[in-house]
């Protein structure tokens, strides 16, 4: 139950409260740039939401079984090399970057032979964006923050399942694909409008961007309210059975345990 | 000849070649830093121990006098609905005995997570100091929770009961002013305390590491 | 080759008549996201200088070499190298400044700036002229940073390179350190470059 | 797109303008011969209820408050226009009643330099900088309003509306949404309607509001299915979160009273300009608003979600525009 609301949290946090372009400004290029018309950008942010998905299951993949110390198959390795107890500790990270980058161009160029192969149809509307998708923050972003969450975190059982990083990626990119598409919209809604000359184009978009981002800005919080909303039954138990197994010295605690809300 | 020259491998020389000079760059640039970095990692908390142990004076008389305070850094686990926890403890030492505990902790804000140290006197029933190491609440509103004005009001609040963040002024004596228009930041800060020294307490006391 | 700029002209054109962000549009997501206070649009500004330069002053030394098909990689493999040795470098001696800017210094990989420079001016010209390219357009970067950064911290925290600079009376602009107020100061920013650009076209004309 | 502006010259009225807007922007207007001059005078006299209530209630704060968002958004209208060069429309109503919702909208103990931001970036951001009236994609007071709200929360959320030094007894006590999100105390029904209550000036009284709303509507000033559209969402999905998780003394109809959710239902959410065309769009834009409201104000931090619920529908009104009336875009490529 616990996973599912985290899951649950984490693709609303993608999508809407922390969305990529207006809340982390990663993949301004192709909002500014593409967001012309109305079923290009529903092109493009599908096409990322299709490579960003396969981008992050590769480098979770990676991350998890070969670039963090103690990974299986790096350990595995340099166990032929030097002692088991020194393979353990074998830290790759350094080259996570470049690892992740080659994993995203790989699978951009995977993704349009296959799908120029198998499904012309989907090739013919969006594979033109395919190419230009490699240089998409977006997809980059997408992966460091997996990887933070993979190898940055202090306990390893809070690091992230293959489940939690698919949905970040999934969602990370529908939120894409929102913004991208409203933005559209509105762009050629500008058409008709009397814009200053000095601010036609890109300058305009900011703007445009900017009222977005504030507009987005009312979700923050919503997770928080949320997960306190779906939690709220859960927690007076789970804390009494804290309490049972932690010695009753704090007896004052179960009336409290309803008043905490984010428990770590 | 020709097929020779058409081969993947041996179009690719160059990305072989390059490769294997950044990867020597980058093996060295690892094995210069990252103890660096490490160290970094490790100071970014060991450095906030003695002050929120000792608190500001403490840190100056420990200097004058000359002494230096011993601190075990450990990992302890907790097993909680089925999950387990861990969090990192910091047991300082003065002159073999035990003057304070560091826990480092972490939780849900208003906006992203939290990190914070707590310190704690010998027998974890109050808290001695309070620092935030990471938080991304709203400028101007939540991120007041790293100023000190926030951070002191739960110097010496006992930890028998649950700290409460009140919106209209603290009254009783484990409460504390909330931020004006923060009440959501302010009220995380106190739950991260106080589920953190809720987990520990009893696990602390029970396994204390004998002062050397 | 005959008419490829020469080092100076590059260097110059860098700087206004090729801005990286006000002309080129090109590496906005660390122009919007770390601009929110100087000191990190600065640390930003010197490493992105730093792998441009990097990049650039290698891909030159090798572009006799380089093949057609193979080149994106080789770009690729060489920024991300610089990138990932400025990381473990700030992340060793600015440790707090590596920790605020996060993810955005390895997004440098992908900034289009550096892959652009390498495809337009590294991969063609001189050591030298790509050299001086790349300080060019740093400059031109730092210089576009420097100013949204500090529309945004003075109006939205009062300060300047962390020192205060309006009176104590003034309310912050809380939004100016947010995300809209990015978007604002660039889309208005970009719109007063444009402004002064045309008026000095139109000069031009005349005199 | 250029030869369009070329077409115009700088000196040009701006009556010879609007035909050109009305063509791509308003045909919402369903009677034609009502001008924009008698639509915004029409919005005034529908307003008259709200702002007299507010003044009633709030006294100098309200005045104060209105004063200042009108005052400085005629001051905004006139400075922008004259840096675009157009000719200063001040007597089209359209800048005084921005200012005055955003005035009405606004807590009234907050500082004055709150109302003039506001005002300045409402008019500039929000309208001119589109190509003034008719031409906003956005509601002009809501841009400003979350710019503020955004940027000094400190003196504009919860707190804004509390003021401890306050003579006046109505704005000492915390808003109705807010006292009840923080500390879980309802506010009395019926003062809720009438509007004995702390928030916003204009938000206050349901009745006001609804008086007001009402005249718009049947004037026709107003479409009708804006405002059905946010209160039969508030509704559906009020009376839900009433039935599945039933909070003490907070009923459906405290949803419906209480913040400025008819404020905006009737007197925001339905400016021509930023709605869209078709009225089965406009009942899908008030019912998105309705139910963005809602999402806001149980889940969210902050305590009302008007203002955000607004922007968010406004900048979905080209796509609503573009797919509910009988278009679909596979429909539209085979057109080409």
């Amino acid at each position: 139950m616990d996973y599912f609301l985290d899951i649950f949290l984490i693709a609303i946090g993608a999508a809407l409260i922390n969305n990529f372009v207006l809340y982390y400004f990663v993949g301004i290029c192709p909002f500014i740039g593409v967001s012309r018309r109305i079923d290009m950008a529903v092109g493009m942010g599908f096409a990322v939401t299709f490579v960003i998905t396969i981008a992050a299951f590769l480098s979770w993949t990676i991350t998890t079984f070969i670039l963090i110390p103690g990974a299986p198959i790096s350990s595995f390795i340099a166990g032929f090399f030097i002692s088991k107890a020194e393979a353990a500790h074998i830290d790759l990270t350094i080259l996570s970057y470049i690892v992740y980058i080659f994993a995203i161009s790989s699978s951009v160029q995977f993704v349009e032979m296959y799908v120029k192969k198998f499904f012309p149809v989907l090739y013919k509307s969006f594979g033109v964006f395919l190419p230009l998708i490699t240089t998409n923050c977006a997809i980059l972003f997408a992966c460091l923050v997996i990887m933070s969450n993979v190898a940055g975190v202090e306990n390893p059982a809070d690091a992230w399942g293959l489940g939690k990083a698919l949905t970040l990626a999934f969602f990370g990119g529908i939120g894409f694909t929102i913004a991208i598409v409203i933005m559209s919209g509105i762009r050629e809604e500008l058409e008709f409008c009397d814009i200053p000359k000095s601010l036609e184009g890109a300058a305009i978009s900011f703007i445009v961007a900017g009222i977005l981002a504030m507009a987005f800005m009312g979700f923050t919080g919503v997770d928080s309210g949320l997960k306190k909303a779906m939690k709220s039954k859960d927690a007076a138990l789970s804390s009494k059975l804290h309490i049972l197994d932690s010695e009753s010295q704090i007896p004052k605690y179960l009336k409290e345990a309803e008043k905490i809300e984010y428990l770590t | 000849m020709e097929k020779f020259k058409n081969n993947y491998i041996i179009q690719a020389w160059l990305v072989v070649f390059l490769s294997l000079c950044f990867g020597s760059a980058l093996a060295g640039v690892q094995l210069v830093l990252s103890p660096k970095i490490e160290a970094n990692k490790i100071n970014e908390t060991l450095a906030k121990v003695p002050e929120l142990i000792l608190g500001k004076e403490g840190v100056k008389r420990l200097a004058k006098e000359g002494l230096s305070l011993k601190i075990n850094p450990r990992i302890i686990q907790i097993k909680k609905n089925n999950r387990i926890i861990s969090y990192k403890v910091f047991q300082a030492i003065e002159k073999g005995k035990v003057s304070g505990w560091v826990i480092k902790s972490s939780g849900r804000g208003y906006a992203d997570k939290i990190e914070l140290l707590i310190g704690l006197n010998p027998s974890l029933n109050k808290i001695s100091g309070l620092f935030i190491i990471e938080q991304k609440e709203t400028p101007g509103l939540g991120n007041k929770i790293a100023n000190l004005d926030f951070r002191k009001q739960f110097i010496s609040k006992n930890t028998n009961t649950a700290i409460i963040a009140s919106k209209t002024g603290a009254t009783s004596p484990n409460e504390i002013d909330a931020i004006t228009g923060a009440t959501i930041s302010s009220r995380s800060v106190c739950s991260i305390v106080n589920t953190a020294v809720k987990d520990l307490r009893s696990s602390l006391k029970k396994n204390q590491i004998k002062p050397i | 080759m005959a008419q490829d700029p020469t080092s100076f002209e590059r260097f110059i054109q860098g700087i206004i008549p090729e801005n990286p962000v006000y002309r080129q549009l090109l590496g906005l997501c660390p122009t919007l996201a770390v601009t929110n206070n100087m000191k990190a649009a600065m640390t930003m500004a010197g490493a992105v200088a730093f792998v441009l330069f990097g990049a650039n002053i290698v891909i030159s030394l090798i572009r006799n070499l380089l093949k057609p098909h193979l080149r994106i990689v080789i770009f690729t493999l060489t920024i991300a190298t610089f990138v990932t040795i400025v990381d473990r470098f700030l992340a060793a001696y600015m440790y707090s400044m590596s920790k605020a800017l996060g993810p955005y210094i390895p997004l440098i990989i992908v900034n289009c700036i550096i892959i652009a420079r390498c495809e337009v001016c590294a991969s063609k010209q001189s050591v030298i002229t790509a050299g001086a390219d790349a300080i060019g357009q740093s400059i031109g970067f730092g210089l576009a940073l420097a100013s949204i950064a500090g529309v945004r911290e003075i109006l939205g925290t009062g300060m300047f390179f962390g020192l205060r600079v309006m009176p104590l009376t003034w309310p912050d602009w809380v939004i100016m350190v947010l995300p809209p107020g990015a978007f604002f100061t660039l889309g208005l920013l970009l719109g007063t470059f444009n402004l002064i650009e045309s008026k000095m076209a139109k000069n031009k004309n005349k005199g | 797109m250029a030869e369009k502006k070329q077409e115009k010259k700088p000196g040009q009225a701006e009556t010879s303008i609007t035909p050109h807007i009305q063509v791509a922007f308003s045909p919402h207007f369903s009677d034609y011969s009502l001008t924009t001059q008698k639509v915004m005078m029409d919005v005034l006299i529908a307003l008259i209820p709200v702002t007299g209530m507010a003044i009633y209630y709030f006294r100098l704060y309200a005045i104060k408050q209105i004063l200042v968002c009108l005052i400085s958004c005629l001051i905004a209208e006139a400075i922008f226009m004259k840096m675009r060069k157009k000719p200063f429309s001040l007597f089209d109503y359209s800048a005084a009643i921005t200012g005055l919702i955003l005035g009405l909208s606004l807590p009234g103990p907050a500082p004055w330099y709150v109302g003039v931001i506001g005002s300045f970036v409402a008019i500039g951001i929000g309208k001119v900088i589109f190509g003034g009236l008719g031409m906003n994609l956005f509601n002009p007071a809501m841009v400003g309003r979350a710019f503020v709200m955004i940027s000094f929360a400190g003196v504009m959320a919860a707190s804004g509306y509390i003021d401890v030094k306050g003579t006046v007894d109505a704005v000492s006590m915390a808003t109705p949404l807010n006292a009840f999100k923080q500390s879980g105390t309802s506010t009395a029904i019926l003062d809720l309607f009438l509007g004995f209550t702390n928030g916003s000036p204009g938000e206050v009284s349901a009745l006001a509001c609804l008086l007001g709303g009402i005249y718009l509507c049947i004037r026709k000033t107003a479409s009708w299915e804006i405002p059905t559209g946010v209160i039969i969402t508030v509704i559906i999905i009020g009376g839900l979160s009433d039935f599945l998780s039933p909070q003490e003394g907070w009923t459906l109809f405290h949803h419906l009273f209480s913040g400025a959710l008819l404020f905006g239902a009737f007197f925001i959410a339905t400016d021509p300009v930023t709605s869209p065309l078709t009225p089965r769009g406009k009942f899908i834009f008030g019912a998105g608003i309705g139910a963005f409201v809602m999402l806001l104000r149980l889940f969210s931090g902050y305590p009302e979600g008007v203002m955000f619920a607004v922007l968010l529908m406004n900048a979905v009104t080209p796509l609503i525009n573009r797919w509910v009336p009988h278009k679909t875009l596979g429909e539209r490529k085979k057109q080409r």
